[in-house]
């Protein structure tokens, strides 16, 4: 299978992705287009159910959380592999990730960035969000730091300003490439004031390499915090099939999976409008392709444990929330969530398909559904099976509010995705570079020792 | 910003500036400045209206008959709250949901403001004087025999005045209408015990065996019944009372029934001969007369036409036989059948036999000033009236506190007949039904805002006058007391006697004050005298005793069991529920969402099926179903309920106006009208529990709104409401 | 938020709660019902509705969940089979219902409390479960936390509703209480008001509440006086002898009924086991076991 | 004496080398080899350092102070306003709880690790800098260039060095 050509010409890289920044297909442009509209429904269903009130929304008592939690988890998820992707990756230097990591990291901004719309959108007082943040104030009123929520919001915090800083350091070369060949016009100041005046001199290089290390040291324990936190939400809490231990290690894998199947489903969608295909090469997607289908095991394994767990335990109120899942009205919505989570993942373990762009395509999106249905399994029964039997609510259903709204956030990180892979080089041009250069000298070296390496000139 | 010269007098200016941009744009006019409400300044405010502090006033509840007296809570001149009045042997402080809904009724939006005077199918505002004037023009020439005045339950002054009017006019046609009443038990206590509502002594009891008298609900005066409940339960010299309820829809006392035995409808009276026959066997010496009546209704008999179990009659005789004293009660499930005053002579021979007259049950006093006395409605008055006006004897009919036209069954054609009469004046707080088909409605004040004295027909301990003042100023300039309306009317005619009379605050202050050494001794200041009164608002005298008859009924006729009827195979109950009772309160927003205590059910009406019928029919709960009666139909959606026989449905009493404003009309359906018109053989009562229905289902289905969730009434072994054996704990000895 | 308090006063802030070495002092609140005197008759949910300017939300709210009486009248059936799903699994109710008014049970350690995250739900010194509705962002945490659900959201702004308080209504609305707008959390307070008003009324003679002295709307409206409320610290008060005499103790976590098996003892504490430590005591219904 | 700036670009590495070995061995005066010679590349490229010698990195001290900092100040802002705020008792738990505490304190330490070291990067990596003298934009692309600055006298000598290593092009400061 063809991988990426050692000895293509810099320039030509240069030339190749910087064309991204000019001309996409036809395909960007509908794509932002249908971006657009989504993302209008939304709004217009925040705008009536601030006005109106939260009631709008469906959610009742004892259902008081609904489909903006389970998707603002889905979200944070998300944003996971595009850590896992670029910071372990490249502690573990395996430089095949190297023309994919920068929209992965991308992907990882702007989810959190849309799983953050989610706390506002859930909020009943909206106007009063600032009433969380901890700003001091001469009523001496702080936030209560005891509260999960007010976890999330730190974590979130640190982790999306963290990955921007990240995204950015690691772009810096590149800012400067698009600076010195982008003629006039906006773009070219953006790129000048981006990059700082990088000039790639040895002094730089230096400095960048060990602070580039540096924070890829730090975002591992980051992610794994931030969505050990979100499990909190829920391990923190008293109620019957949220009250387990084994929730944080579980988010984790969930997240990582989630966002490696959603990097299959971009990787695609990229190469394709942005015409990549020399850089995100197949090799590449089954690399990714593989290392999901390990994910989804480690899910599918995290899962059956907590089943197990609560089957064996004797806490018979989580035990009838477990049952009222797997019979109950969520039934479909659990097993669906069963076959994309668990069942679905193994065509990605023949191999005949790990390359098969339109299979992978559809599994992905699969994948992600099976993911966001598991958020909402998650959330909804607890509420609607606690420990009161009275107040036992079995038929409440989310209203056209809420799906407007869960709707609308697809089409919100579209947009700023895509507009990303507009302005900025969704491929990172200078390690590519880096990439072919140790790659081919490498193979210089086997010829030198009389070996045959193919590949060369 | 601050090394700008930028003097404070310039900052003055521009925040005036900026202040007045605000005032202009921002406020717009108030409801004040353009007129629609005027502010009052406390400098002039009425002497007991101290802003920031409450004050109470004690009244009288007037949402039903049982005259609770009550203490409004009123503040910077608004009643904010109904409280008991812990002076009221009658509630002694407490309350129902019913009687704190009061202030909704004042404070109801819907109420009548103006004199309507119908134009076509419009009413047209008209003032006060010209609505005298047209009563006094329409009842010239009309004879006495031709004036019909229609109210509820009616006592204290109010009906002074009222016979007085009557008297005015030389008409005796004054009917007392209630379509809810125990009249049939009055005959049959008058019968039996020699006085029509005897005191019951529930707390005295150690077996309350009721045969569908929902004491705790909405039977006579629930209040007072709960407070005595309360007492039996923890139960005296150490034995906690045993409550056993007999009847074939679950009411809220059956709910709270140690043992609840479902009976056939019907069938009430057999059950007690059978307990009698029982307690014969068990050892009870019984009159001759009496074993020999009871014979035939030996256990298997009556276990086989009761559906009773012969273990559960035998052991219901034995805890009569050794538990006593014990009290038998008779409620409306077991009048209202044709034969329910046989039902309910059989039901007191019980209590006879058991030697509990005299004991749990005792002769109230009557009331001294018979005058003031409660004239008791019945639902034969309905009859009588209902008869004139087919026969065009009624040319001018007034209706006060009644609405025959939501309440009279359909064949009874009540609404036709009362167009026949010429002039027809409502006297009312809403634009109820009955109002709708008048020619002239007159709008009143409410009972928060009127004067009066009210003597309840139940009267637990010597006679309660309860007095009725004012809690506040009237909401509407143009509504009038019934009182005032009253005397006005009377001065038509007799303005020499009642000229002293400017008002009827003044009536019924002479009128106490006349009889104030009745109340306290002689010397006592006039209006020190009245204050105290209007204080306590209430006083206690005694009243004349009277003493209780042994009459043991010497025939008791009890129909067979019928066999069933192939065209309408069930039996409608008519259920009473303790917030709407027969309905003229279901615009009072608290009592429709108060949930029902059994189903949990708010805002609608439903039809109770026992889950083995409904399996039968194929119906589920939510389903619409029709229940069609000869007279009549109604759709509602079918409840799955256990506490009732198979054989019967029930639908509650009291919703499904068409009228009555936002919160009454187009909630639930009206059973009144497919009632059949089924007498009792001897009072002439309305049998409520004759009517036989059939059910089918429809192809609609609704989700039923209620507060029950979706595990229904199961705990799933959760400790949540817990229970224990009574013989496990002493109650007596508690804190 | 200087560091030297936090350091003078450390001890005092490590203090977990409830233990007995800290009573609340004069007051601990709390309340006890009778659930063999209850008839369900909801006189008291209604009483509440009058005095805390609950909202009537009218039937098509009702139907989706939003109604917001704090106090709510629970009807059980008795059944032989507790694990079916079916309601009833007896043929009639042959022992009736039974009945229990559940509102907020004003835990000494509430799980609202902690997760809110503005910090909005707080444990008073005089032990109430307190709620600043004017500091509540609507999380909804609180009530997704809470084992009883007895938290009510306010899922649209009642006060501007159409027929929830029409012209006239509005002059029925307790002044000593906020209208809740919406978007705000609100529960059962033990009618806060009214002891605050009594604290401020005998702090002028200098001495604490009697017994008595003050009631909240539900206990005093109760026909059969099964709801009784008081403090619990005052020896004198009617709760105090009340969980006395069932052995009943705040800061336990299984009391004697739950000891000893065959007990006569009727009070407990709902769902006691999630170590909430309730303030409100039930007491269990009675049964007659001759018929 | 004036000093000039020269930049030659080279196509790879290779040569690059060849030409900072030489430098390092010939000694000019006027230009001293470990203060005016700058390698500019496009991609990262170690060995190119070590031959300039070693010349120490002091971004991770930034890191570790950030770090520590920011800890610290998590910990003691939080508990010090759990402290102040009314002291109120939640769900019983001690008005100052650890657990929390420590979370929070853990996501403070990440993030001023993370934000201080970005910090020490631009200080350390002269950032953002003026652009220098002699650039060109192939540098960016594909080429490798060697800045020197020298005296005057000292130009030609180092002009010779980069032809000789074949310099795809040198530029030169105007003279003054």
């Amino acid at each position: 299978m063809k991988d990426i050509n050692e000895d293509i010409a810099w320039a030509k890289i240069n030339k190749d992705v910087l064309k991204s920044l000019e001309s996409p297909r036809k395909l960007y442009w509908v794509i932002l287009a249908v971006a657009i509209a989504m993302i209008s429904v939304a709004v217009g269903c925040e705008v009536y159910q601030y006005n109106i009130g939260m009631g709008v929304s469906n959610l009742n008592n004892p259902h008081v959380w609904g489909l903006y939690i389970a998707t603002f988890i889905f979200w944070i998820g998300m944003s996971h592999s595009g850590t896992l992707l670029s910071a372990i990756l490249h502690l573990m230097h395996a430089d095949w990730r190297k023309p994919i990591y920068r929209f992965a990291e991308a992907m990882t901004t702007f989810s959190l960035m849309t799983a953050g719309l989610f706390v506002m959108v859930h909020l009943g007082r909206l106007w009063q969000f600032y009433y969380s943040l901890p700003y001091p104030n001469d009523r001496g009123l702080w936030p209560n730091f005891q509260s999960p929520l007010l976890w999330d919001a730190m974590a979130i915090f640190t982790y999306l300003s963290s990955s921007i800083l990240f995204l950015f350091v690691g772009m810096i070369p590149d800012l400067a490439i698009c600076r010195d060949n982008m003629h006039d016009g906006w773009r070219k100041k953006l790129y000048t004031w981006l990059s700082l005046g990088w000039e790639g001199t040895d002094r730089q290089w230096r400095n960048f390499r060990i602070t580039y290390l540096t924070i890829a040291c730090f975002l591992i324990p980051l992610a794994v915090s931030v969505h050990s936190i979100v499990a909190s939400d829920f391990a923190m809490s008293q109620q019957p099939g949220w009250h387990v231990t084994s929730f944080p290690p579980y988010f984790v894998a969930g997240a990582l999976y989630s966002g490696c199947a959603a990097i299959i489903t971009l990787f695609i969608i990229l190469r394709y409008t942005f015409k990549f295909e020399e850089y995100m090469t197949l090799s590449i997607l089954k690399k990714t392709v593989r290392l999901t289908f390990a994910i989804a095991m480690i899910w599918t394994y995290l899962n059956a444990i907590e089943f197990a767990s609560v089957w064996y335990g004797h806490d018979q109120p989580s035990k009838d929330v477990l049952i009222q899942k797997a019979t109950g009205p969520y039934a479909p919505f659990w097993w669906g969530m069963i076959f994309c989570g668990s069942v679905v993942p193994l065509i990605l373990a023949f191999k005949r398909f790990q390359t098969n762009i339109p299979v992978l395509l559809v599994t992905s999106l699969l994948l992600n559904l099976g993911m966001w249905l598991e958020r909402w399994m998650i959330v909804a029964p607890t509420f609607s099976h606690g420990y009161y039997p009275w107040t036992w609510d079995h038929n409440q259903w989310p209203s056209w509010v809420q799906w407007g709204i869960v709707f609308g956030s697809f089409g919100w990180f579209t947009l700023l995705f895509m507009v990303f892979c507009k302005v900025f080089p969704s491929v990172s041009m200078y390690e590519v570079k880096e990439m072919v250069y140790h790659r081919s000298r490498a193979a210089k070296k086997l010829e030198a020792s009389g070996l045959q390496a193919k590949g060369a000139h | 910003m601050m090394d700008n010269n930028f003097d404070r007098r310039d900052f003055l200016k521009v925040l005036g500036w900026g202040g007045a941009a605000v005032a202009l744009t921002g406020c717009g006019n108030t409801s004040v400045q353009d007129g629609k409400e005027t502010v009052v300044s406390y400098v002039e405010a009425a002497a007991y209206v101290a802003p920031g502090i409450s004050t109470y006033f004690n009244s009288t509840c007037a949402q039903c008959e049982a005259g609770c007296s009550i203490s409004g809570r009123v503040r910077e001149g608004r009643v904010l709250k109904l409280e008991g009045n812990a002076d009221s042997v009658i509630n002694r402080g407490k309350m129902c949901g019913l009687g704190q809904a009061g202030v909704q009724h004042h404070y109801n939006p819907d109420r009548v403001r103006e004199p309507l005077l119908r134009n076509g199918d419009k009413g047209e505002t008209i003032t006060w004087e010209k609505a005298y004037e047209l009563i006094a023009q329409k009842l010239d020439g009309v004879s006495g025999d031709n004036f019909d005045f229609m109210t509820g339950t009616i006592s204290g002054h109010l009906k002074v005045l009222l016979s007085n009017y009557m008297d005015s006019l030389a008409s005796k046609n004054h009917f007392v209408y209630e379509a809810i009443s125990p009249a049939v038990q009055r005959a049959a206590n008058l019968k039996s015990y020699g006085v029509a509502m005897p005191r019951f002594h529930i707390n005295k009891a150690k077996v309350v065996l009721s045969f569908g008298a929902d004491f705790l609900g909405a039977w006579v005066s629930p209040v007072h019944f709960s407070q005595q409940y309360a007492q039996f339960r923890k139960g005296n010299d150490g034995q906690r009372g045993v409550l056993v309820q007999v009847e074939s829809k679950m009411t809220l006392t059956g709910a709270n029934a140690d043992r609840w035995l479902v009976v056939k409808p019907g069938t009430e009276g057999v059950l007690a001969l059978g307990v009698i026959n029982a307690l014969g066997v068990a050892g009870l010496s019984l009159p001759a007369s009496v074993a020999a009546m009871v014979k035939p209704y030996d256990k298997e008999r009556v276990s086989q036409e009761t559906g009773v179990s012969t273990e559960h009659l035998v052991k219901l005789a034995a805890l009569l036989k050794e538990r006593s004293p014990s009290l038998v009660l008779l409620g409306s499930a077991a009048e209202g059948y044709a034969h329910g005053s046989q039902n309910a002579a059989a039901i007191n021979l019980l209590n006879q036999v058991l030697g509990n007259v005299g004991k749990t049950i005792e002769a109230a006093e009557s009331v001294p000033f018979p005058q003031i006395a409660p004239s008791l409605g019945s639902s034969a008055a309905l009859r009588m009236v209902g008869n004139r006006l087919a026969d065009g004897q009624t040319k001018v009919l007034f209706t006060y506190g009644v609405n025959p036209v939501f309440t009279a069954p359909k064949d009874s054609n009540f609404a036709a007949h009362m167009a026949k009469a010429s002039f027809k004046v409502a006297f009312a707080h809403y634009l109820d039904e009955t109002a709708l088909q008048a020619d002239l409605v007159l709008p009143l004040d409410s009972a928060l805002e009127d004067w009066g004295t009210h003597v309840a027909e139940y009267q637990p301990d010597g006679v309660q006058i309860s007095i009725q003042q004012p809690l506040m100023e009237k909401l509407h300039a143009n509504t009038r007391g019934m009182g005032d309306v009253l005397l006005t009317l009377i001065k038509k005619t007799r303005a020499a006697e009642y000229a002293e009379f400017e008002d009827y605050y003044a009536y019924v202050r002479t009128a106490l004050l006349q009889n104030k050494r009745q109340f306290a001794d002689a010397g006592v200041d006039d209006d020190v005298f009245w204050n105290d009164l209007l204080s306590a608002g209430l006083v206690n005298v005694a009243g004349t005793s009277n003493k209780l008859v042994a009459n043991l009924a010497s025939e008791i006729r009890l129909p067979a069991s019928e066999g069933v009827d192939a065209k309408f195979p069930l039996r409608l109950i008519p259920s009473v529920t303790a917030n709407l009772r027969d309905g003229r309160h279901a615009n009072q927003p608290w009592l429709q969402e108060s949930p029902d205590p059994l189903t949990t059910i708010v805002w609608d009406s439903w039809v109770e099926i026992h889950p083995k019928k409904a399996a039968e029919l194929g119906i589920v709960e939510g389903d619409i179903v029709e229940v069609e009666s000869k007279s009549g139909s109604v759709k509602a959606q079918a409840y799955l309920f256990n506490g009732i026989h198979p054989d019967a449905v029930s639908i509650p009493l009291g919703r499904g106006h068409d009228a009555m404003g936002r919160y009454a009309k187009g909630f639930g359906v009206n059973p009144f009208p497919m009632l059949d018109r089924i007498f009792d053989d001897e009072t002439g009562e309305l049998a409520m529990h004759e009517t036989r229905v059939r059910i089918t289902k429809t192809s609609t289905r609704v989700i039923v709104v209620k507060d029950e969730g979706a595990a229904g009434g199961n705990q799933h072994g959760k400790k949540i409401a817990m229970s224990m054996a009574s013989d496990a704990v002493d109650l007596s000895g508690e804190a | 938020m200087s560091v030297t308090n936090l350091l003078e006063n450390w001890s005092e802030f490590r203090h977990t709660h409830p233990v007995n070495d800290v009573p609340h002092d004069p007051y601990k609140w709390a309340m006890s019902i009778d659930l063999d005197a209850c008839t369900g008759c909801n006189a008291c949910s209604v009483a509440c509705y009058a005095e805390n300017n609950l909202p009537v939300v009218g039937k098509e709210k009702y139907a989706a969940g939003h109604s917001m009486h704090w106090m709510r009248i629970e009807r059980y059936w008795p059944v032989d089979d507790t694990t079916s799903l079916e309601p009833a699994t007896r043929e009639f109710p042959d022992q009736g219902a039974q009945f229990l008014p559940m509102m907020c049970q004003q835990c000494e350690a509430a799980p609202c409390e902690t997760v809110c995250p503005v910090g909005a739900t707080n444990h008073t010194p005089d032990g109430l479960n307190s709620q600043a509705y004017n500091r509540c962002v609507g999380s909804r945490y609180c009530s997704a936390n809470c084992p009883f659900k007895v938290r009510y959201f306010n899922w649209y702004d009642y006060p501007t509703t159409e027929n929830v308080w029409p012209a006239e209504m509005t002059q029925q609305l307790n002044p000593d209480i906020t209208l809740r707008s919406k978007g705000v959390m609100e529960k059962c307070t033990f009618c806060v008001q009214r002891i605050r008003a009594g604290e401020r009324s005998v702090k002028n003679e200098g001495r604490v509440l009697k017994d008595g002295e003050v009631q909240t709307a539900c206990q005093q409206v109760c026909p059969t006086g099964a709801i009784t409320f008081g403090n619990l610290i005052d020896s004198e008060s009617k709760v105090h002898q009340q969980w006395k005499a069932q052995r009943v103790e705040l800061t336990a976590e299984e009391q004697e009924k739950d000891k000893e098996g065959e007990s006569e003892l009727r009070g407990y504490r709902i769902l006691e086991e999630l170590r909430a430590y309730p303030s409100v005591m039930y007491m269990e219904r009675v049964r007659e076991s001759a018929i | 004496m004036s000093q000039r700036h020269l930049l030659a670009l080279f196509s790879n590495f290779d040569e690059a080398e060849q030409v900072i070995k030489e430098l390092r061995n010939t000694s000019i005066k006027g230009f001293d080899v470990n203060n005016d010679l700058v390698v500019k590349s496009p991609i990262e490229h170690p060995e190119v350092e070590e031959m300039l010698g070693d010349k120490p990195v002091y971004v991770q001290w930034f890191t570790l102070f950030g770090a520590l900092m920011g800890g610290l100040l998590g910990f003691f802002l939080i508990s010090g306003a759990q402290a102040n705020f009314y002291a109120q008792i939640k769900g019983g738990k001690p008005i100052v709880p650890f657990p929390p505490n420590f979370v929070l304190t853990y996501e403070m330490f990440i993030l001023g690790g993370v934000f201080i070291s970005i910090l020490g990067f631009l200080i350390c990596a002269g950032l953002p800098a003026k652009r220098s003298p002699l650039y060109s934009s192939k540098v960016s692309e594909d080429q490798i260039g060697i800045l020197v600055k020298a005296d005057d006298a000292a130009i030609s000598t180092l002009k010779n060095i980069f032809t000789k290593h074949e310099a795809l092009e040198i530029q030169e400061e105007a003279g003054k």
